[in-house]
């Protein structure tokens, strides 16, 4: 079955929310307006106001609500409109959801699902793009109590999310905007996929690229350009960040003993170092010379659209970044 | 209260001792606020607090020994020592928390009040916070939440008139009636003097009542004063405030003031006093003594807890 | 505000045309608050935005070449292409700028009044919001500033009765008067209908005056109504609200109301209104000229104005 | 002349406040109660209610209104009575403080010093203890537009935040709640310290520990007992985080080959990953194996004592560690 990931996602959310009635939809224009990126299409109409649940824009407010409805038994998933604005709410998802069950010493668990899209768009300058978003994921990464996914594909998102809904954790569903609109295929009929195991989303013997989200496609299509010059990429995604299958990812270097890490946050202490990090701790002995990665440009998001072109990683400079690595010239 | 009084005093002693770590903040001259909300919950009603919560979480029937274990950082504590003294965590008897960052538990309680209406039940949450909390922004986002959505939450604002060294005047505009603030969002509100124990019963069993029927928050301001320092790091007086303020307020002790009201209008006798305070103490040497004797927690549970 | 109307025209043609990006946040149907407010300042006042700046921003009398640069990421642009339609800047005007967190520019408002009374200045500060900020914690932690401490700010509430795709019923509890919100700060407050320009230019020279003299902050709702959709990925009408209701207030367009006054009250003519689309036509052809002709920025400009 | 280390920022910030009337201290309990840790004692005395600003707890207010009074030409030093309460003010510093100069063509600098202990102090819990502090400093230094600065002794904290204050660049200066009772020599008369420039505490030749603020004591200690093994651990201080001085580390690691990383904040997505992964591709041809990090453990903060002696990294853990890369075992 072909559906697009904005699809796999409304599938995803649907299906639980038939499943179990603890489960329900709190973000900003979720309901009337069916998502300010209509994966909520068709949610109000079944599910009704009680269980789809428009909010005043007040990140922290609502986040920390439906915390607390999570603590009180309920499985809420909240849609933060894009992930620039999770950092309004980053007291209570940091502070609250991933502590209060250590602090409880177990008593408590709190089930959400924080959702939306994370990543680049295009064009929308400094406050509103990439940079932000794409580094929230290393902040909350950091965060032990917190479990964070980034799929894809619409056959992860489908099936990454149905599983996120069913955690008894936090879990923290790092959408891509760019991806909405894309098609891919989806296994019929209901499944889930496990949190905490990497893809292989193609094998290849000469190098392995590492990269996750929006970036996945970049990663792919660099392999293809490679491909036709011999070179035969290994491309993993881990899909969920934290915790990281560093199991897959090791096992991939250690075969190719080349590594490229592709994302499209900052730099300096963006996901990529800690990724890095671990694999040489992990593999160092099977390493032909350092990681490289490939990275956002350490700037806020410029406007004007070439600038913002020369920003984020693209298939020329994972190519070049692997001839790099391959030639360790 | 007295059991409140005589356990947070033993605190302080044990504290001094170094038997109790970190931040502790005592509650001691605000006991009636406690005591005379809690009395109005039903068992399945929720509690919310702040790091200010040994009264609380007392008042609402918790375990001394559990508490005071947690108090040491022992394995047998409410939290099994993870939490420590701002939070005491008791989820058996609905007390859902005390929480360090201010106003950053209001949400929360709006959110569990959320799960009851989604339930349809017809219980209530009552939160506790400081009027500290009041100009924060997790404050208003909640009371204009649960003000639309009709969330039955109690917000029961403590005013000790201090926010640690900041009196009131210096941290909300309208100072005189901080219940002002709820009146914005169309939330009913009161005050009540808060060292007067069967006024804060009366004034929330009411509120309780009201809130229980019309399913709408209500926003209760309980005028109190705490005799001790912000947290057991702070003189109780000097840089913000004087001596003879704080002994100005000493006499109006909740306790002393229950006392007289037993004593002149009730009947009560000192003798039954006496009696009390054996009582009393009886329960807080044995939770000091439990603490004591309890094993701190082994090594296997500092990774236990994080995720399920 | 024919200017911004027709130079607005213009930009969502340039964005149906992918000269202009991004998101793209029309104020048609509101032009009346901008001018009208924006005639009681003094050149050494500030002025702080939202992502919906266009008009405030033409209004303060930014050179409409720059801002068309801007829209189309030029080097030439308000900020050398690095703002873009949400962050328009020009510091010489003391426009400081566009902001694209809701209720995020709520503080640094306050904070430029803090300077001006820091300096014993005289200045004031005008801050636009939608009344989608107004329950955010922002606006609420900056109100109790601003009227604790005095701050010269108008705090203009463009009230055009949607956040996005929310009613304003479903965001504010008390959304039939906004400016109860600053009320429960003792802040002064007051209405004004948004599309006739010249009550708004009176209601807010008498807020000014006010604010100067008496170093408080005021509180102005303006109700106004955008006639498109919350930006150029949304269509003007839909889920959310009925064509008729957007056609109803289309009768009250602001142009319109003064066009109407000028003709039956003030003596113009007819012509006067040729004339005066004829000059703003060629204003807004050389605004796109300009752009067109403007070279994007140079790749070096990437790293710069990171830090000083 | 001997301070401590509160005495000696008392210092800074007093002679700074002194020599230019625009800068001034905002903060929860900064004037009437002189600090939550007395860091300006005497100022209300000094420079009176217009330059010492008490607030109310609304960290993201004000801290927003004093990034506008930067804009608007004043330089304002903002206390966080603690750290953990930026959480709420995030929003602030990354989308306005960090990004306005860019986002505005260098139209606007917001010339502001945030400042305040970071860093576990004993037995605070979960939400007021190190993981967060110190992980906030992984998330500060993710941001362009950023610096940031956390010095380890008196001298340091005198001369680099005097630095600060004169920087025309937003600033986060992260001190340590423990160090502020501890003594150390302070340069007599005025002085300045440059940002972005490493310090090397302790010279050697068989390992290069790399740690900054707190943790630099427990190197330094760990150095101690290592040399009576014979072992001459160098010791080094970044001092400032972002930007690094990594030409300073780098050149220590390619003369030890080895390299031991100590943190106080949480393992996964910590700022030592950066540190790391920096040094690997620097100088991952003089490195005789991997680099170890010695960090907090990947649990939120817990109340008991016992535990959060475990949690935090110590002199043996060093030790332990040193020996590892020494022995490769
Ligand atoms: C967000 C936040 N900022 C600062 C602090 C530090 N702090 C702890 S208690 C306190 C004062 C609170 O006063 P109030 O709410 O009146 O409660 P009280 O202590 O009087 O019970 C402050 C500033 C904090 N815990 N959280
Ligand atoms: C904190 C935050 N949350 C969400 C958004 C996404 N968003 C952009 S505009 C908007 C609606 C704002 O409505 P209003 O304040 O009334 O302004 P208007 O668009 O009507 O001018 C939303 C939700 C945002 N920019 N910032
Ligand atoms: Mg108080
Ligand atoms: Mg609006």
């Amino acid at each position: 079955m072909t559906l697009t990931y904005r699809e796999a996602l409304n599938q995803a959310l649907r299906e639980e929310m038939r499943r179990d009635e603890k489960v329900f939809l709190i973000g900003e224009d979720v309901a009337y307006y069916q998502g300010a990126f209509k994966v909520s299409k068709g949610f109000l109409e079944e599910f009704g106001p009680r269980r789809v649940v428009d909010t005043p824009i007040t990140e922290l407010g609502f986040t920390g609500l439906a915390i607390g409805a999570a603590m009180a038994g309920l499985h809420p998933v909240v849609e933060m409109m894009t992930f620039n604005f999770a950092i309004l709410a980053m007291d209570q998802i940091v502070n609250n959801a991933a502590k209060i069950r250590y602090m409880s010493g177990g008593q408590i668990s709190v089930p959400i699902v924080i959702r939306g899209p994370g990543s680049a768009a295009h064009q929308l300058g400094a406050q509103h793009s990439q940079s932000l978003e794409a580094s929230l994921e290393a902040w909350f990464c950091d965060v032990p109590g917190l479990m964070v996914v980034a799929p894809s594909s619409p056959r992860d998102a489908k099936g990454l999310l149905k599983t996120a809904i069913r955690e008894s954790n936090p879990v923290i569903f790092i959408e891509a905007q760019l991806l909405y609109p894309t098609k891919g295929e989806v296994d019929e009929g209901e499944y889930l996929l496990p949190l905490g195991v990497a893809d292989i989303k193609r094998a290849g013997t000469d190098v392995t690229l590492i990269a996750y989200s929006k970036m996945l496609s970049i990663a792919l299509q660099a392999a293809e350009v490679l491909a036709k010059d011999g070179i035969q990429a290994e491309v993993v995604d881990p899909r969920t960040l934290r915790p990281l299958d560093l199991n897959t990812l090791a096992a991939s270097v250690k075969k190719t003993g080349k590594a490229v890490i592709i994302e499209d946050g900052w730099p300096f202490a963006g996901l990529g170092a800690q990724i890095a990090e671990s694999l040489y701790t992990r593999v160092f002995d099977y390493l032909d010379g350092p990681i490289v990665r490939v990275t956002a440009r350490d700037v806020p998001m410029p406007y004007a659209r070439n600038l913002e072109d020369a920003v984020i990683p693209d298939v020329k400079r994972v190519v070049a970044a692997v001839r790099t690595v391959l030639y360790k010239k | 209260m007295l059991l409140i009084r005589r356990f947070e005093e033993r605190s302080a002693e044990m504290y001094a001792l170094g038997k109790i770590g970190g931040f502790c903040h005592l509650y001691i001259g605000e006991e009636a606020v406690a005591v005379g909300a809690m009395d109005a919950l039903r068992p399945d009603d929720y509690v919310f607090s702040s790091y200010r919560d040994h009264g609380h979480c007392l008042a609402r029937g918790c375990d001394p020994k559990a508490v005071m274990a947690e108090l040491f950082g022992r394995s047998t504590g409410l939290c099994k020592g993870k939490g420590g003294s701002m939070h005491l965590i008791d989820v058996e008897r609905r007390f859902m928390g005390g929480y360090a960052i201010v106003g950053g538990h209001l949400p929360l309680a709006a959110g569990a009040a959320f799960a009851i209406n989604y339930r349809n039940g017809n219980q209530i949450v009552l939160c506790f916070f400081g009027e500290g909390a009041v100009p924060t922004g997790a404050c208003h986002e909640t009371l204009n939440l649960a003000a639309m959505w009709g969330l039955p939450v109690l917000f029961l604002c403590e005013n000790n008139r201090y926010c640690m060294g900041t009196p009131v005047e210096r941290a909300v505009a309208l100072y005189a009636d901080v219940s002002k603030n709820a009146v914005a969002y169309g939330i009913e509100a009161g005050c009540v003097d808060g060292m007067d124990v069967l006024a804060v019963r009366d004034a929330v069993d009411k509120a309780v009542d009201q809130i229980r029927t019309n399913k709408r928050p209500f926003f209760l301001e309980a005028s109190t004063y705490r005799f001790l320092g912000h947290s057991m790091a702070d003189p109780s007086h000097g840089h913000y405030r004087t001596k003879s303020e704080v002994d100005e307020a000493k006499k109006r002790d909740p306790l002393l003031l229950l006392k007289t009201k037993l004593l002149d209008e009730r009947g009560a006798a000192e003798a039954d006093f006496t009696t009390l305070e054996q009582e009393v103490k009886k329960i807080v040497d044995e939770a000091v003594d439990f603490a004591e004797t309890s094993p701190v927690p082994a090594m296997e549970a500092l990774a236990e807890d994080v995720l399920t």
